[in-house]
């Protein structure tokens, strides 16, 4: 049964991101790309890792995508961009590369594992206990505060239209950005909340 | 702050306070600044009399006026503040302060950016004097590049038509040079740990030879350094001899690399001319004698046979390619190449008189040469050309300017009774035991120069008066000023060599010891 | 155990994250650009304050915190970032195009560039070195961009983003492998349980994905202080960016970067007889070394021969310090705290010629509003001050003595020898004669041209300007013939800090 | 299901992703290609802590999300903020700087 999630997962998350690479309309890609996330998502379900599964839907499926969509609409359409030469010319030699390399990392290289580990049980709590901790990802976690605000300052900033002229739009898609990362450090908080967050 | 006690880094430092004094001056105030520079440049001069006379025990071998400082400490990276002479470098810092107060008065004529001109000026006497007292390599090679900025921007801003193509070329020859001198000073750095020229050199005078010896006290296995440390299919001390050669070579110049040196000349201003001929060349033969050869014995011994004929090029090709010139600067320009061939032959000769000859040409060149570009420059500040074929006729109107250049030319020539005829003399004694060939072809050399010098006087002074420079006015007061000190001890030396000689010998003496295989 | 609640050792950085916040309110009541300058400026020097402090203290061991490290190795790099940043904060001030919206953004997001390179140098943690990368890179995104009318700077943001946002992303894929491979995200844990060693025991298996995973964490270094391959966005950038903000990514970015790669490398790979590890694992961070030495050769060839031929003074400092960058590679290369320790004290050189040769260009940008070399003909005549102190920096770039670029460069090339690598000595030795031809340019329009042939009437500098030049002046040449040159001394102690566990 | 097939698929999704940003001229492919990058990352990172352990990969996997979504915030004001002035969104064309 898990094989045959992970293959379905993992199906999903390969081809959507090969056809992010090779579809010719930024839209398509766009929606690839949310299969690719989706797929990701299903895998960190196997993976025992609940909340950043749900992080990963709710900040790059629900966050980024959108952003990525609002730059698509308002970009102009660019049909001409995909040259089938320079896809497979880059594509060919960098597959076989990491195609060689994933096998010998899948097949011979010791990584650090402990061979039967139990699904780990919901890790919210658990993850929101390291942040908060003192000694453990405090410092990264406030950090990373400061990190989003000076990417909600500068987005606004550069975005801001001095003249009202065109494309009233950017102000909802910086809308979206700040909801984007609105979404993350409510996602964070829910987390910090969990039971058992606060150590 | 004792003066006696700190005698050399006050001639050395001393006109930085010149420096700061010009800095701080309005660039209207042109007669000031000249005076502070005056100033600036004639306390030196007179520290370095005091020197001299005082201050100086012109029989001792060792070095003298010594100080010694921790400068850089750090770790295993430790450089001192040492300096000190001997009879070597004594008289080439009073040499040296000499030509640069005559050089401020010989730049009184300059009026563009007179702040900046005194300013490098007096930075250059910093860099020049620092290279002759230092006896740690580092400081030595801080001073050698000190000098290098100054003197670019001297012939850059205030040389002639081609001046950045002269400048540049000074720059880049010397800067090749000093370069390789730093790769030799690492790898010695590397081998032995220390920077110190006195470590053979010690400060008792026992003349402890070279690298090899260097690398002894410091337990270093000598195999590195002698045949069989090989690098590149050479012993590694000979890779040390040639970079320090070659750095040494370029400024003295030593034919092939010489080809600076007219063009620098020709478009540097007249007191620059007169510095850089008079003193900046002599830091060639000095680094040579003082560090190049030394450092590396056995390889100089092994070489010195073709360093004997590179002397004898430069002083057979520096007179013949200053026969062809009507260039009345670049005539002179190659007379030094040829006179400074003198040096390298005696310095190859390794014989007591050959070197002593050699010492002496440093100082005697200094003199006769500033001389000779003073004269060019007289010349040219009223005829605003050199063409020696556009003259003639001059002693009638103006023989005072004549008669000094006579003199001057006499100097030059090696006139028995004034001071280059006994380093030349010397020189061409003191080598004809080891080398009579080469002897022989470099008194051809002598000949040479003799008669292209006197085909000037009568290009210039004999036959018809050109009528275009009718009126030109004779030799100025300060002009006459500025030739005479030099005139005078070209006669004072050449009547009574022996002063100088006397200074010399004991640090001939000593350098002679320094050389194992000699003996 | 430290004592983690001591907030001691966490000053500098609340004092920064303070003053950066509250510069947005500053704006919020006074409206005044400079006088949130000067805020700014204020919240530096408190910082530099508390950071010299910590300077003269003996730190606890390891991490404060869970993931910062407050060695004196930081101390430094955070100086140098508080230094610089207070210089860039001046330039600002005096500028010519002080904009009036935006301002306290421009300094907010400065102070948080600061911060990020404060991170970035004091970590050991592979996560929290990731965030501080992105705080510092993040923050220089918007920087870039700041004159956003601009196309210059608007195209130069988006070169700078897009390979920015590339080279990390790569870096945090390496990321991840060291962490598979060693099951630990923590440098110093990695480097004193030797979790390195048991992989690279096992053998091709072992040290094949070590090597891959270096190289893509190589990428994220080598983006930061733009190293070749990883070089192309800096010409751009440096010209499109406001100059001010140039001078923080040339000066404070790339130190940091330094400060990352240090202790990176550190962590696993260093080649010191003295340290406990068997000797594949010496060898393999010798090979290591080879590595990065072949990059410094490429690196400093680059940008020494793309520089010849630059005519605008802001990409041709921006390839001469990729030039730079290559030179500060060899004493990487050679992988022990000698080669460390005259890194640090080169880019404590390079601050000071660096951000010198900026405030000149500063200058020459505000009286000529031209950027050319051509530009400055005459000008060391009309504005003496700047010129004299702009050859200072100059030959400090070269490497002549008596600056303090001639004693950082040389203890490169003895660090470079001793360990091996005499070629890469000729290869810096052959590229600083390169070197020499396009600084001397410079000199050449400023000096060598009469001062009536510049298209620009010049002014003479601002007292303050000025003051900084000689300031900064004075800064090479006593670290070049001063007693400034016993810091290399120090700098030996600061980074055995790093080395010997 | 063992380590090596999520390690598989991470590699996969770099390789696309590095093909996404250097063969596609279009600005938003390229910052999706970069998203597929820091994805496959993520995976990465997720499937080790999940095979030793250890919760760090984890709590890093949260803070790289989040740190994706900071610099594409940024990065599309960038694109915008360009596109506004230039009217083209190939990195290639904008080519004052070339010149």
């Amino acid at each position: 049964m898990e094989t045959l999630f992970f293959i379905l997962f993992a199906a999903l998350a390969i081809a959507g991101s090969l056809a992010t690479v090779w579809l010719r309309y930024v839209v398509h890609s766009a929606f690839a790309l949310m299969a690719a996330f989706l797929g990701v998502a299903g895998l960190f379900i196997l993976l025992g890792a609940d909340f950043i599964a749900v992080s990963q839907v709710l900040i790059y499926v629900g966050g980024i995508l959108i952003l990525i969509l609002f730059g698509i609409m308002l970009t102009p359409p660019d049909k001409k961009e995909r040259s089938v030469k320079r896809v497979l010319g880059f594509g060919i030699p960098v597959f076989a590369i990491v195609g060689g390399l994933a096998f010998q990392i899948g097949s011979v290289v010791k990584w650090v594992e402990k061979p039967d580990l139990p699904i780990p049980g919901p890790t919210a709590a658990p993850i929101g206990r390291a942040l908060l901790k003192p000694d453990g990802y405090l410092v990264p976690f406030e950090l990373v505060s400061i990190v989003l605000l000076v990417a909600l300052i500068g987005s606004v900033f550069i975005a801001r239209r001095r003249t009202m002229q065109s494309i009233g739009a950017t102000s909802q898609a910086i809308g979206g950005t700040s909801q984007a990362i609105g979404g993350t450090s409510q996602a964070i908080g829910r987390a910090s909340s969990a039971p058992g967050g606060k150590s | 702050m004792n003066v006696a006690s700190n005698l050399l880094s006050w001639i050395t430092f001393f006109p930085l306070v010149g420096i700061l004094a010009i800095m701080c001056l309005p660039s209207a105030q042109k007669q000031l600044i000249r005076l502070v520079a005056i100033v600036a440049s004639a306390v030196p001069l007179g520290l370095s009399l005091y020197m001299w006379f005082w201050g100086f025990d012109g029989a001792s071998e060792r070095m003298q006026l010594i100080e010694r400082a921790p400068w850089i400490q750090a770790g295993n990276f430790v450089v001192q503040y040492f300096v000190g002479v001997d009879g070597l470098s004594m008289p080439l810092v009073a040499l040296t302060c000499l030509l640069l107060f005559i050089g401020v008065f010989a730049s009184w004529n300059i009026e563009r950016g007179l702040k900046g001109y005194f300013a490098l000026l007096l930075l250059l006497e910093i860099g020049i004097n620092g290279t002759f007292v230092s006896l740690d390599m580092f400081l030595f090679y801080v001073f050698w590049e000190i000098m290098l900025l100054p003197m670019y921007f001297l012939i850059g801003i205030w040389g002639g038509p081609r001046r950045e193509y002269a400048a540049i070329k000074f720059f880049l020859y010397t800067l090749a040079g000093s370069v390789l001198m730093l790769v030799a000073i690492v790898a010695i750095y590397i081998i032995t740990g220390r920077f110190n020229i006195q470590s053979y050199l010690d400060v008792n005078g026992n003349n402890v030879a070279g690298l090899l010896e260097l690398a002894r006290t410091k337990n270093i296995n000598p195999q590195v350094l002698t045949a069989n440390g090989m690098l590149l299919g050479l012993p590694f001390q000979d890779w040390i001899f040639w970079f320090f050669f070659i750095a040494f070579a370029i400024k003295v110049p030593v034919f092939p690399f010489h080809t600076w040196l007219p063009d620098a000349h020709v478009e540097a201003p007249t007191p620059i001319s007169v510095i850089l001929a008079g003193i900046l060349l002599k830091l060639g033969g000095y680094g040579m004698l003082r560090i190049g050869f030394p450092i590396a014995p056995e390889s100089f011994m092994k070489y010195r046979d073709f360093l004997a004929v590179l002397g004898t090029i430069n002083i057979v090709y520096g007179a013949y390619v200053a026969m062809g010139q009507t260039d009345f600067k670049k005539l002179v320009a190659y007379s030094s190449v040829s006179h400074m061939g003198y040096v390298l032959l005696g310095a190859a000769s390794m014989t007591d008189m050959g070197l002593k000859g050699a010492t002496l040409q440093m100082f005697n060149h200094g003199t006769s040469s500033a001389m000779l570009f003073l004269i060019v420059g007289v010349l040219y500040d009223r005829a605003h050309h050199r063409d020696l074929n556009g003259f003639g006729g001059l002693m009638t109107q103006m023989p005072r300017y004549g008669g000094w250049t006579t003199l001057g030319f006499f100097a030059a020539l090696g006139l028995p009774g004034l001071a280059g005829f006994w380093s030349e003399a010397m020189t061409l004694l003191g080598s004809f035991g080891p080398y009579p060939t080469l002897t022989i072809i470099s008194g051809l050399g002598v000949l040479m120069t003799a008669a292209f010098l006197l085909w000037t006087i009568q290009r210039v002074f004999l036959g018809p008066l050109n009528p275009k420079y009718a009126k030109l006015p004779d030799i100025s007061a300060r002009e006459i000023f500025c030739q005479a000190p030099f005139a005078a001890l070209c006669i004072v030396f050449g009547v009574a060599p022996a002063m100088l000689i006397n200074i010399l010998a004991p640090a001939v003496k000593s350098y002679l010891a320094m050389f194992p295989g000699l003996h | 155990m430290p004592d983690i609640t001591n907030p001691f050792w966490i000053r500098p950085e609340l004092c920064l994250t303070a003053f950066a916040c509250a510069a947005l309110l500053v704006d919020l009541l006074f409206r005044e650009s400079v006088l949130v300058g000067a805020f700014s400026l204020m919240g530096l020097l408190a910082t530099g304050y508390f950071l010299l402090q910590q300077y003269g203290q003996t730190p606890p061991p390891g991490h404060v915190l869970g993931c910062v490290a407050v060695d004196r190795f930081a101390t430094l790099f955070k100086l140098f970032a508080v230094g610089s940043l207070i210089f860039v904060v001046l330039f600002t001030l005096l500028g010519k195009r002080t904009r009036r919206e935006g301002f306290s953004e421009f300094y907010f997001i400065l102070l948080c560039a600061g911060l990020g390179a404060f991170f970035l140098a004091s970590t050991y943690h592979l996560l929290m070195m990731f965030l501080g990368l992105e705080l510092l890179s993040i923050s220089s995104y918007v920087l870039t961009g700041y004159y956003k009318g601009n196309r210059r700077s608007g195209e130069a943001a988006l070169k700078y983003v897009i390979f920015g946002a590339v080279a990390s992303g790569v870096m945090l894929y390496g990321f991840t492998l060291i962490y598979g491979l060693t099951g630990s995200l923590d440098l110093l844990e990695i480097s004193e349980k030797q979790l390195l060693r048991a992989q690279f025991e096992a053998g091709p298996s072992g040290y094949v994905p070590i090597s891959i995973a270096v190289a893509m964490c190589f990428a994220g270094f080598a983006y930061k202080i733009s190293i070749a391959p990883f070089h192309f966005w800096t010409p751009d950038v440096y010209e499109g960016a406001p100059t001010p903000v140039t001078t923080f990514l040339a000066v404070a970015s790339k130190g940091s970067g330094f400060a990352a790669m240090l202790r990176f490398l550190s962590a696993g790979f260093l080649v010191d007889p003295n340290l406990p590890g068997n000797e594949a694992m010496m060898g393999y961070g010798v090979k290591i070394g080879h590595l990065v030495a072949l990059l410094a050769a490429v690196t400093m060839t680059l940008g020494n021969l793309a520089a010849l031929q630059q005519t605008n003074l802001k990409r041709m400092l921006a390839y001469s310090s990729i030039a730079h960058a290559g030179y500060i590679l060899m004493g990487v290369a050679t992988m022990n705290d000698e080669g460390f320790k005259s890194v640090l004290f080169y880019l404590v050189a390079y601050y000071f010629m660096n951000l010198g040769a900026f405030g000149a260009v500063i200058y020459f940008a505000n009286t000529t509003s031209g950027e050319e070399i051509d530009d400055l003909r005459g000008l060391g005549w009309r504005a003496p001050v700047v010129g004299v102190t702009f050859i200072i920096f100059l030959v400090a770039l070269v490497g002549l003595p008596p600056t303090s670029g001639f004693v950082g460069k040389y203890n490169l090339f003895v660090a470079a020898i001793r360990n091996g690598y005499q070629w890469l000595a000729v290869v810096a030795g052959l590229n600083t004669a390169i070197s020499l031809f396009y600084y001397f340019r410079i000199a050449k329009a400023m000096y060598l041209r009469d001062p009536d042939e510049g298209r620009f009437k010049t002014v003479t500098p601002s007292p303050m300007l000025a003051g900084l030049l000689v300031l900064l002046a004075f800064g090479t040449l006593w670290f070049g013939i001063g007693p400034g040159v016993a810091q290399l001394q120090d700098y030996a102690a600061v980074s055995q800090t790093l080395t010997t566990r | 299901m063992g380590l090596a097939g999520y390690l598989i698929v991470s590699a996969v999704m770099l390789a696309c992703g590095i093909v996404c940003t250097v063969a596609r001229k279009n600005v938003i492919y390229i910052l999706m290609g970069i998203e597929l990058i820091l994805n496959a990352a993520n995976l990465n990172l997720v499937a080790f802590s999940r095979f030793n352990g250890h919760l760090d990969g984890q709590v890093f996997a949260i803070f790289s999300i989040i740190l994706a979504a900071a610099e594409a915030a940024v990065a599309l004001a960038i694109v915008l903020n360009v596109f506004g002035l230039f009217d083209s969104i190939r990195p290639d064309d904008p080519d004052l700087l070339k010149e």
